[in-house]
């Protein structure tokens, strides 16, 4: 079992005949990952490691059964292939992209939502799960399967932190970059959720970061819900210096939020093991599963 | 990007905000003649883009020109959190008749926006939220739908407005909407949003901030402040990398990811090392962007040695190990450089820099580098003691 | 009987506090009209003939169960009107404000169209239903009860040809001026259906004009479903110098349509009689009655 | 209101359309000076709003400087419709690989927008549409959804197109959308879109048409030229009034309603008199407004006589008596007038008007009053016999 992805999902990549795309296109296959095609506007009917490339998603939908979308197009591009991906009626869409303008990241969330899409990110990694598939650009061999869910707000934590894991013999079910803008399409909750009725995890590592309030809105989700899985947590930036602020409408909307302090207190008080570096993540998971 | 009042004022008139007619000035002969202009009686405010101006003194009032002299000397020059103020606004002095509040901000927690209201305005809105959320009401929104003008009037009404009053300002908020959509806002914000004594609502503040990753939309904004930068800052800037120098610090940090460069500063500090920088490469990194965050760090103040900690994810290991050895070959950095790598081209990142005869992380930890990190500075500063 | 407006049927103005809306509200109560209310933002509280102001349409419809808005705003503000009032979920918005901007007018008939809305205008004297209730400008004395439905393009030509047959003792059911504008709400075939379904209307007078092909349109509605009343048409503006056009798109859309002579073959073909002048459409009124 | 060629073109590169480089001029000197900075070779073209200018020689290729000042003095003074020219356009020569077309227009019928688009632009594309339709695509919309790019992607590959003209055209199509919808435009249109040799897309002609009803929203506009108005006419615009003169007419004509007055016009060339003009008073006519028309139509070269059918419904009948009777008074009309109104204040009106001796029509048809309106005419002409 895993979440968001398995080794059935039919994955296109938006942007497939770019650089970073045909790159990815091939990693992915490399990894067993279901890719089945790609899209391009105006490079329709060329082929890319194999698959085929279409003009349009829904081209790509009906011709190979696309499900998922990783769209690696330039943060120009985001917004229309987004809106493509999610038109196009597709089950899953993962932004890698980092730099989305928020306000189109903001309208990608919203038509999702209404669409019932699953959208991750935009400036994220994916999501992978090991051994079975991957929608993301992780490099699938620091990754191994086992009973970890991660999820993250850091790309390249989700790398450490994994990473870390496999060496010692520790394998994950899914992971789950969030992504580390401030308006992004699956949050810690959602993955919470879906970890939460996943039988094959069996404990769930959250790293959180200081800025925004994200962590805490996770361990109120933790608390009201009596989640029924350990949680190991970490934060990064417990001893950057804080961040200065323009404008009250922020602290509005975010209140006293922000802190490592704040995030760990709130984590700590939901029942959450908050590892106080990053190595020893490790020993409390590995305590967790013991 | 943050601007300063006048400039966001000059965008809100641009959208129909009503604002008071005022001048940039920067010296007191300057502001003399602009409070002249607008009859003596004026306010003179400093334009700074992240200082607290109020409780400062940067913000007086003044009933001549001979007064708007004298306040503009006062505060020129003052240091505001840091910033120094260079550049004040002349304006006309309002008959406030009430003070209100009115902001667009995230509201990551929804996945939207939210307009934010509140007929107590003024200094202290943070304060009405805690203590008297009723006070303040509150409308996400994400740009999918249309806002209606209807929609405002039914908040204006529920924050307490009514008669003449919520026409002017419901049209207020109409628009600040229009320039939060239109111009890519993280932050719109108008505080106090006066209605003066004759019934208008004006905005006597601006506050807004646009977001950097739109810019490229935004390319006629030319604004009269940006945040000031030392020679490093426009350097990363300029390479397209996150840079913070932290003062007292000696442990060079790059890492890809501003997550992973938290968690790497953590764990220098964490074994009593101190963090001298903050700099996240980004993705996509080429060789080039490799280097000159090399030579950005080399340079920051204090540091003894230059701590690695990349994935090839969107990146690539290869390219960035080609980046590190090429700032140390054409830069000449002397200094103990530890690189912890993996992911995507590992075997050749790894090779390349085994060959120039450096020690690489594999398969350890952030703490396994960071401790290498430590020891290696510290082999050598014993090796150089006499230099202490 | 009669179509779209009756006594039962709760209307409000928006607009009602400016010189017109004040003005039609005494009319309309004169009349005997449903007038139930006004809006005008900012003035909510205060009381036009006898009728309460409200700031919103939401709160009309709530506090005295407005059912139909007749807005009389200037044109710069009619948009925000008709979209309150179609979002409230009125049933009927008749604007009668003239040099809406077109593109304004769609966005209105688009957005009634996905609500179910009857929209009818802009550009437009509104609906009668004489001697039961008006949302419109029309004198009401120059109308009278009885069989004949109207629908026209004109408000003008429909007082005229209404008041040439009150004045001969012959009445009107339901007359529709359904507006001048190149975009409008209601069409000649929305109000001929209506009309089709309405046992009091005998006869059907339809009083187009040149330009654009609406009364194409309807000749070729009457014609398909075999229109079971009598209809009896007037084009204005068959002496009329034609008009000149620039670019070709209008062209393509609208065909051969826009002459008098084409509208008066189409309608001709269709079995409708068309009267040639003004006058005669009470002889052929007349003639279709008896 | 019309634009002419180059005006569409600079809003169309506003935003974002490629269009050829080009100049405006007015004499044969500028055109050569403007071919020669296009090293030569250039497309010469006559600036106007309604004439049709291919057939008529008013567009011309040249290949020298030269040329391009005898093309230029070929074309300024023709007439073309009835248009004379005094404007011409001197543009780049494009290498055309193909020639398609673009146009938006509104959609009566279906109450929305429609695009149009075909691969096989140019001259004939009205021919296309009647004897190929299936060479055409359209897509109806309205605007309260935004139209998608991906929709257009799918439009433009039924119409036939593929690679990378499919991505030039549609980037060309999703801003000529945005040139309707926030230009209010009533047609927008490209004929013919070029696809150069070197494979770009390019807007090789421009009509856009604006929305009078929605100048306001564009104030910065200033067409180059706006339609020719004679003095009558241009005094209509000023009184917010439909007017066109009719030459050979005698019997003046104001309506309340374009319909009224185009039934009227008809129902006087029934009764073998001749309208003298359109004239259309619209709604909310205030005695000024009235006053004006009158005046306007009695200054109508030929007008014998003054037909008023007019309804009190938007207006008020009494205002319109005080407005016919005020112009009667201050500018001195010697004229028989005829007077048709009912409806709201119609007591007030007629009692005004039969106070002043004005026969009124009150509860006669149209036919009534123009039957009276001809045979005072006609009382008038036999009176007068000798200045016939």
């Amino acid at each position: 079992m895993a979440i968001f992805v398995d080794s059935d999902t039919r994955i296109i990549i938006q942007g497939i005949t770019g650089t970073q795309g045909s790159y990815h296109a091939k990693k992915m296959l490399e990894y067993g990952a279901g890719l089945v095609g790609g899209t391009s506007p105006g490079k329709g009917g060329q082929v890319v490691e194999g698959v085929p490339v279409f003009d349009m998603v829904a081209e790509a939908r009906d011709a190979v059964g696309a499900q998922a979308s990783m769209i690696l197009v330039p943060a120009v591009g985001v917004y229309d292939a987004g809106v493509e991906a999610i038109e196009a009626g597709l089950e899953l869409v993962v932004i890698i992209t980092e730099h989305v303008p928020v306000h189109d990241a903001m309208r990608l969330v919203g038509l999702a939502k209404r669409r019932g899409v699953r959208l991750i990110g935009p400036n994220t990694i994916g999501v992978i799960s090991p051994g079975l598939s991957k929608v993301g650009i992780m490099p699938g061999y620091i990754y191994s399967r086992g009973p970890v869910g991660i999820v993250s707000r850091s790309g390249t934590l989700t790398h450490e932190v994994s990473s870390n894991l496999t060496f010692r013999g520790i394998g994950q079910s899914t992971c789950v970059g969030i992504g580390g803008d401030p308006i992004i399409g699956t949050t810690f909750i959602d993955v919470l959720a879906a970890l939460r009725d996943d039988p094959e995890t069996k404990v769930v590592v959250l790293i959180g970061e200081i800025g925004g309030a994200a962590e805490e809105r996770a361990a109120a989700y933790i608390k009201d819900t009596a989640y029924p899985k350990p949680v190991v947590a970490f934060i990064a930036g417990q001893t950057a210096p804080p961040e200065k602020r323009m404008g009250h409408a922020g602290a509005i909307v975010q209140g006293s939020a922000g802190t490592a302090a704040s995030k760990i207190m709130a984590l700590t008080e939901a029942g959450v093991v908050v590892s106080p570096t990053l190595d020893t993540v490790l020993d409390e998971v590995k305590r967790t599963l013991a | 990007m943050k601007l300063i009042e006048k400039d966001g004022k000059e965008v809100f008139q641009r959208f129909g905000i009503p604002v008071p007619l005022g001048r940039l000035v920067r010296d007191p002969e300057a502001a003399a003649a602009a409070a002249a202009a607008l009859g003596g009686r004026a306010v003179v405010k400093a334009q700074v883009l992240t200082g607290k101006r109020g409780k400062a003194g940067a913000v007086r009032l003044v009933d001549s020109a001979e007064q708007a002299s004298q306040a503009a000397a006062g505060i020129i020059g003052l240091n505001l959190g840091g910033e120094q103020v260079e550049t004040i606004l002349v304006e006309e002095r309002l008959e406030i008749a009430r003070e209100l509040y009115a902001g667009i901000t995230l509201d990551p927690g929804r996945g939207t926006a939210v307009l934010i209201f509140s007929v107590r305005g003024g200094m202290d809105i943070e304060e009405v939220a805690a203590t008297a959320p009723e006070a303040v009401v509150t409308m996400p929104f994400d740009e999918v739908e249309p806002v209606r003008r209807h929609t405002l009037y039914a908040m204006a009404k529920q924050a307490g407005l009514h008669g003449s009053e919520l026409v002017v300002v419901v049209d207020v908020l109409f628009r600040l909407m229009r320039v939060f959509e239109d111009m890519d806002a993280t932050t719109a914000e108008i505080n106090p949003l006066v209605i003066t004594a004759a019934g208008k609502a004006i905005a006597a503040d601006a506050k807004l901030v646009i977001d950097d990753s739109a810019l490229f939309r935004h390319k006629d904004l030319i604004p009269t402040k940006t945040e000031g930068l030392g020679e490093l800052e426009k350097a990363a800037q300029q390479a397209g990398v996150a840079y913070v120098p932290l003062p007292g610090g000696d442990v060079g940090v790059i890492a890809g990811g501003a997550g992973l460069a938290l968690a790497t500063m953590d764990t220098v500090s964490s074994m009593r090392g101190r963090p001298a920088d903050f700099l996240d490469v980004g993705g996509g990194v080429s060789v080039d962007r490799m280097a000159a965050s090399m030579r950005i760090v080399a340079n920051t103040p204090g540091v003894k040695g230059i701590l690695v900690n990349v994935f090839g994810g969107i990146n690539n290991c290869e390219l960035m190990a080609k980046g590190v050895l090429k700032a140390i070959d054409e830069a000449h950095i002397d200094l103990p450089v530890v690189v912890k790598m993996r992911g995507h081209s590992q075997e050749e990142g790894w090779a390349l820099l085994e060959a120039a005869g450096f020690e690489v992380i594999k398969t350890g930890t952030t703490g396994d580098a960071v401790r290498l990190m430590l020891r290696k500075i510290g082999e050598r500063t014993e090796a150089h003691g006499d230099l202490r």
